[in-house]
């Protein structure tokens, strides 16, 4: 069968599905970020796959978002990873749960 | 730190001179490919003990005398001496059995520091691998005792030193020797000169006489005690003297052979006492 | 192609279950740099090879290895957990998620016109095409992209550092 | 013609493909095994003379004659390592993570061989032709920071996890003036694909002159190097190339005087073999990419293509050992200091030299640009470098030092 459009949505959606329910599910703070990057790879693959089919390739649009994209991501990803460090440093714990004191 | 880090190109220029040049300079490349060539041994290299040996045969020629002082002041106990006996069971003084176990040996030189008879040296071998562990690392008496020549050609500074040494003690055993012969005879003659003037008679010369040996005797046997010399060595200091003076002859017993230095040393003085007796 | 994509795409799932699902941190991350990876693999089918090269540069090469320095620096180091692996209230996350996929995205993608044949097949992007347009049309978006990235290696310096003088 | 080994090996390989016309799966098959496999074997060959020739390099150095027993020169020295290390048992720790633990040096191999691929070895002959190979390059290169830290974490040692984030704390810093460097080239020659950056470093007119000492020196002085900023650039990208590499003098992760041998501290047989292997052939993809970049890739007078790349690659690989020889190895407070507080700022600034120059060279030409530039170019990276230096000079310690355990 042919690779058409839809499947790469499908596996996208289904993809981004999954980022979600880790998101909602876990409660350890890194998860939490890896599922982050995980919805937006699912996003970029969206973008590169609507590029590849899409009816103007020649302007390369899929791939100029998606790198504008990946360089929000790293950066989202840097500054997460930093405040991971900041709030463990701070409450002793990784548990997104147990951070609950506005104070101190 | 520049761009071009002077320091790091001056250690490289030095790394790349040690690279050339230990393609022909032998400094650069002082390592001995050890199987097939071996270093050079300096002379002052002392390594495990040995038995020095006077002349042809290695069991006349033995300078032990069995004293086992190097077997007490061996600090790691490596030496073991068995006293050899004769036919009647009586001790004679040279080892029957001499080992030193070279996996103990510290090369410490404290055997070779106490013996009186110049007997024990160190050799500069240093090829004492063995393939059996326990008796190929235990070298025995016969594999121990080496010769003066090779004493000389391994340590030729020390070996001339002992070899002096031995031929000092000798002249100045002779010296007293012939100074106590010389007191003897003159008592002797003023005796005789007693007697004739008193008109002893022959009895009481002889009487005197036979006195006077075992005096000597007693005399030579004190100064082996303090390790001064040991006259049989004395005796052979040289080695030509001793390679015609040693072969004892044919149908002397084995027994006879292995107390050699005991015959000798009551032979020498006897010899030059007895026409002086006579 | 049509065996590559599967196969592709079986791992990327894999990689994304397993990253929400393990236990231990360390190998959930490991998990999601096989998501990421699969991912590349798919760019490449899909004729974007340098956002491939920029995927596995930049998430294989530089995010994993910044998320792995944080396990490292946080928790147990070998990632085992150390509590409870749920939050309160996940079946209503998972449910929520669920019916977003089911009820929305599944419904509206079969809705849109496939499009099976793409207009790249005569067309090689190259590197350089993408830097012109980057240059020229987008030049203010990379300004912005770029002060982003700057303020962002800043902030991250910052909230890193700040905390450790107390 | 210049390149005639290139294209016999070229046409060589479009003959034995040919044989297979009337097969096609067979005759893909046959296509991807000439690409791939000659360039493994030869590496993996390169690696085992590389062994030899460091130990014989490094021996010499320090004043010994170094390995001699096998075969001739000891020759065969590498082969007779390679038994005995298949024949070692392999040990895995109890505690450790097995499926990390036998992965890691997998993960070591596979990108380190396809590294190699993105090489242009000679003209036309490169296994990865693709456009933004220098950027692969790269993208492939970091994952190696991925396999130390599998085998630095999966040994569950803490001198291996040690090593193992003193190994990625050192690539993930160095790969940015490593790339920051390599980006001036891959400015000037408007290009990616590794085939166009070494043709940028012909001097094209020289060339196609007919004039025999022109078409001589039109291979060489096209090179980078020969400009200040690549001068420079090579001098940034070797030191960033051997913090990469984890050569001496950046071999932190390995230190052996420090944490046992960092990451592979719990490796044994040919696991560890297999480690060694992945990094000499790091080692020579990241030369080879050097040479590419700034020593002008296959080109060279007379004999141009594979053999000047085989010579190039090994020279480089020769002054790694050099330096080994030579360099102690960094104190690790100076190794981040060293990539994020002195290469990476002169980095950025030879990017701006290099755009100078180019447009320097289109206003003035090329003679006065290349002398102007030197001067200028070579004086501005200088200041910049002394006064960075000087900026970053650990402050010394004043007065009498405190020793708690010494009286």
């Amino acid at each position: 069968m042919e690779i058409t459009l839809n499947h790469y949505l499908i596996l996208s959606a289904v993809l981004f599905t999954i980022g979600l329910i880790g998101a909602l599910m876990r409660r350890h703070i890194i998860i939490m970020l890896i599922c982050l990057e995980i919805m937006l790879n699912a996003a970029n693959l969206n973008l590169i796959a609507f590029w590849h089919y899409g009816p103007n390739p020649i302007m390369l649009h899929g791939p100029l978002f998606t790198l504008f994209t990946i360089a929000i991501a790293a950066t989202e990803a840097a500054l997460g990873l930093a405040l991971v460090l900041a709030i463990y440093r701070h409450f002793k714990t990784v548990d997104l749960e147990q951070v609950q004191d506005l104070k101190e | 730190m520049s761009l071009i880090a002077k320091g790091i190109l001056q250690g490289m220029a030095i790394t790349a001179k040690n690279f050339i040049q230990s393609y022909y300079k032998k400094e650069r490349l002082p390592t001995v490919q050890y199987p097939e060539e071996k270093s050079t041994v300096n002379q002052f290299t002392r390594n495990i003990p040995f038995l020095v040996y006077d002349g042809e045969d290695a069991i006349d020629g033995m300078r032990c005398t069995a004293c086992k002082l190097c077997e007490k002041a061996c600090p790691p106990q490596c030496i073991y001496i068995i006293k050899d006996t004769d036919e009647n069971g009586k001790p004679i003084k040279r080892p029957e059995v001499f080992d030193i176990d070279s996996s103990v040996c510290m090369s410490c030189q404290l055997c070779v520091e106490v013996c009186p008879f110049e007997s024990i040296r160190m050799d500069s071998e240093f090829e004492l691998s063995n393939e059996n562990r326990f008796e190929g690392l235990l070298i025995n008496r016969d594999e121990l005792l080496k010769s003066n020549e090779y004493y000389h050609e391994i340590h030729p500074i020390e070996a001339q030193d002992t070899d002096d040494r031995i031929a000092a003690k000798i002249a100045e055993a002779e010296a007293k020797k012939k100074a106590r012969e010389e007191k003897a005879r003159l008592a002797a003659e003023a005796k005789k000169a007693d007697a004739v003037m008193k008109n002893a008679k022959v009895a009481a010369v002889t009487e005197a006489l036979a006195a006077k040996a075992p005096a000597a005797e007693q005399i030579q046997e004190s100064e082996a005690k303090t390790g001064v010399i040991k006259p049989e060595a004395a005796a052979l200091g040289t080695t030509e003297k001793s390679a015609t003076k040693a072969p004892p002859p044919e149908p002397v017993s084995k027994d006879d052979q292995a107390s050699t230095p005991q015959t000798k040393e009551s032979k020498a003085p006897g010899e030059d006492s007895e026409p002086k007796i006579f | 192609m049509t065996v590559a994509f599967y196969i592709l795409a079986a791992i990327a799932v894999l990689g994304a279950v397993m990253a929400i699902a393990l236990r231990n941190v360390v190998h959930a991350v490991f998990s999601v740099l096989l998501f990421f990876s699969a991912l590349a693999g798919l760019f490449i089918l899909l004729l974007a090879e340098f956002i491939a090269a920029v995927q596995i540069l930049v998430y294989i090469g530089s995010v994993g290895i910044l998320m792995l320095f944080a396990i490292m620096l946080t928790t147990k180091v070998t990632g085992d957990p150390t509590h409870n692996l749920l939050s309160r209230g996940w079946a209503w996350g998972a449910l929520v998620a669920g019916a977003l996929l089911l009820a929305f995205l599944v419904p509206l993608i079969t809705q849109t016109q496939s499009e099976t044949i793409s207009k790249l097949s005569n067309f090689n992007p190259s590197v350089k095409d993408l830097g012109m347009i980057l240059m020229d049309p987008y030049f203010a978006s990379m300004g912005v992209i770029a002060l982003l990235l700057t303020a962002g290696l800043i902030a991250a310096v910052v909230a890193a550092s700040s905390a450790s003088e107390e | 013609m210049n390149n005639f080994i290139d294209y016999k090996l070229i046409e060589l390989g479009q003959w034995a493909v040919g044989l297979f016309n009337d097969y096609p799966v067979v005759q893909i098959l046959v296509h991807l095994l000439l690409a791939t496999l000659p360039l493994a074997l030869a590496f993996m060959a390169a690696f085992g003379f590389s062994t030899w020739l460091e130990r014989k390099g490094l021996a010499r150095i320090q004043n010994r004659p170094g390995p001699n027993r096998v075969g001739i020169f000891g020759l065969l020295q590498p082969l007779a390592d390679g038994i005995k290390m298949l024949l070692k048992e392999d040990i895995v720790p109890d505690r450790s993570d097995k499926l990390f633990h036998l992965l890691a040096p997998v993960m070591l191999m596979v990108p380190a061989f396809i590294a190699i691929g993105f090489l242009p070895l000679g003209d036309g002959l490169m296994s990865l032709p693709l456009d933004s190979a220098i950027l692969f390059f790269f993208a492939v290169g970091s994952l190696n920071t991925i396999a130390v830290f599998m085998a630095g974490w999966s040994s569950r040692n803490k001198y291996s996890l040690l090593g193992g984030m003193r190994a990625v704390a050192q690539m993930i810093s160095y790969e940015i003036p490593l790339v920051l460097s390599a980006v001036t080239v891959i400015m000037i020659a408007g290009s990616l694909s590794a085939q166009e950056i070494v043709a940028s470093q012909q001097i094209e007119s020289w060339l196609a002159s007919g004039n025999l000492v022109k078409e001589f020196f039109g291979q060489i002085l096209g090179w980078h190097i020969f400009k200040p900023w690549g001068f420079a650039g090579f001098i940034f990208f070797f030191v960033a190339a051997l913090a990469e590499a984890n050569r001496s003098p950046f071999d932190l992760p390995e230190a052996d005087s420090e944490i046992i041998a960092g990451h592979l501290t719990e490796y044994s047989g040919f696991k560890y073999a297999i480690f060694f292997m992945a990094e000499y052939i790091s080692a020579f993809a990241i030369s080879g990419i050097a040479v590419t970049l700034f020593l002008g890739g296959w080109s060279g007078p007379v004999i141009a293509g594979l053999p000047w790349f085989i010579i190039k690659i090994f020279s480089l690989f020769a002054v790694m050992i050099w330096i080994r020889g030579t360099l102690p190895r960094l104190r690790v407070d100076q190794l981040m200091g060293y990539a994020w507080k002195f290469l990476l700022p002169l980095a950025i600034l030879n990017i701006f030299v290099a755009g100078f120059y180019y447009f320097s060279e289109q206003q003035f030409g090329g003679l006065t640009t290349f002398i102007g530039g030197w001067i200028i170019g070579f004086a501005i990276l200088q200041t910049a470098a002394k006064g960075l230096s000087r900026l970053n000079k650990s402050p010394t310690i004043n007065g009498k030092r405190v020793y708690q355990l010494v009286e």
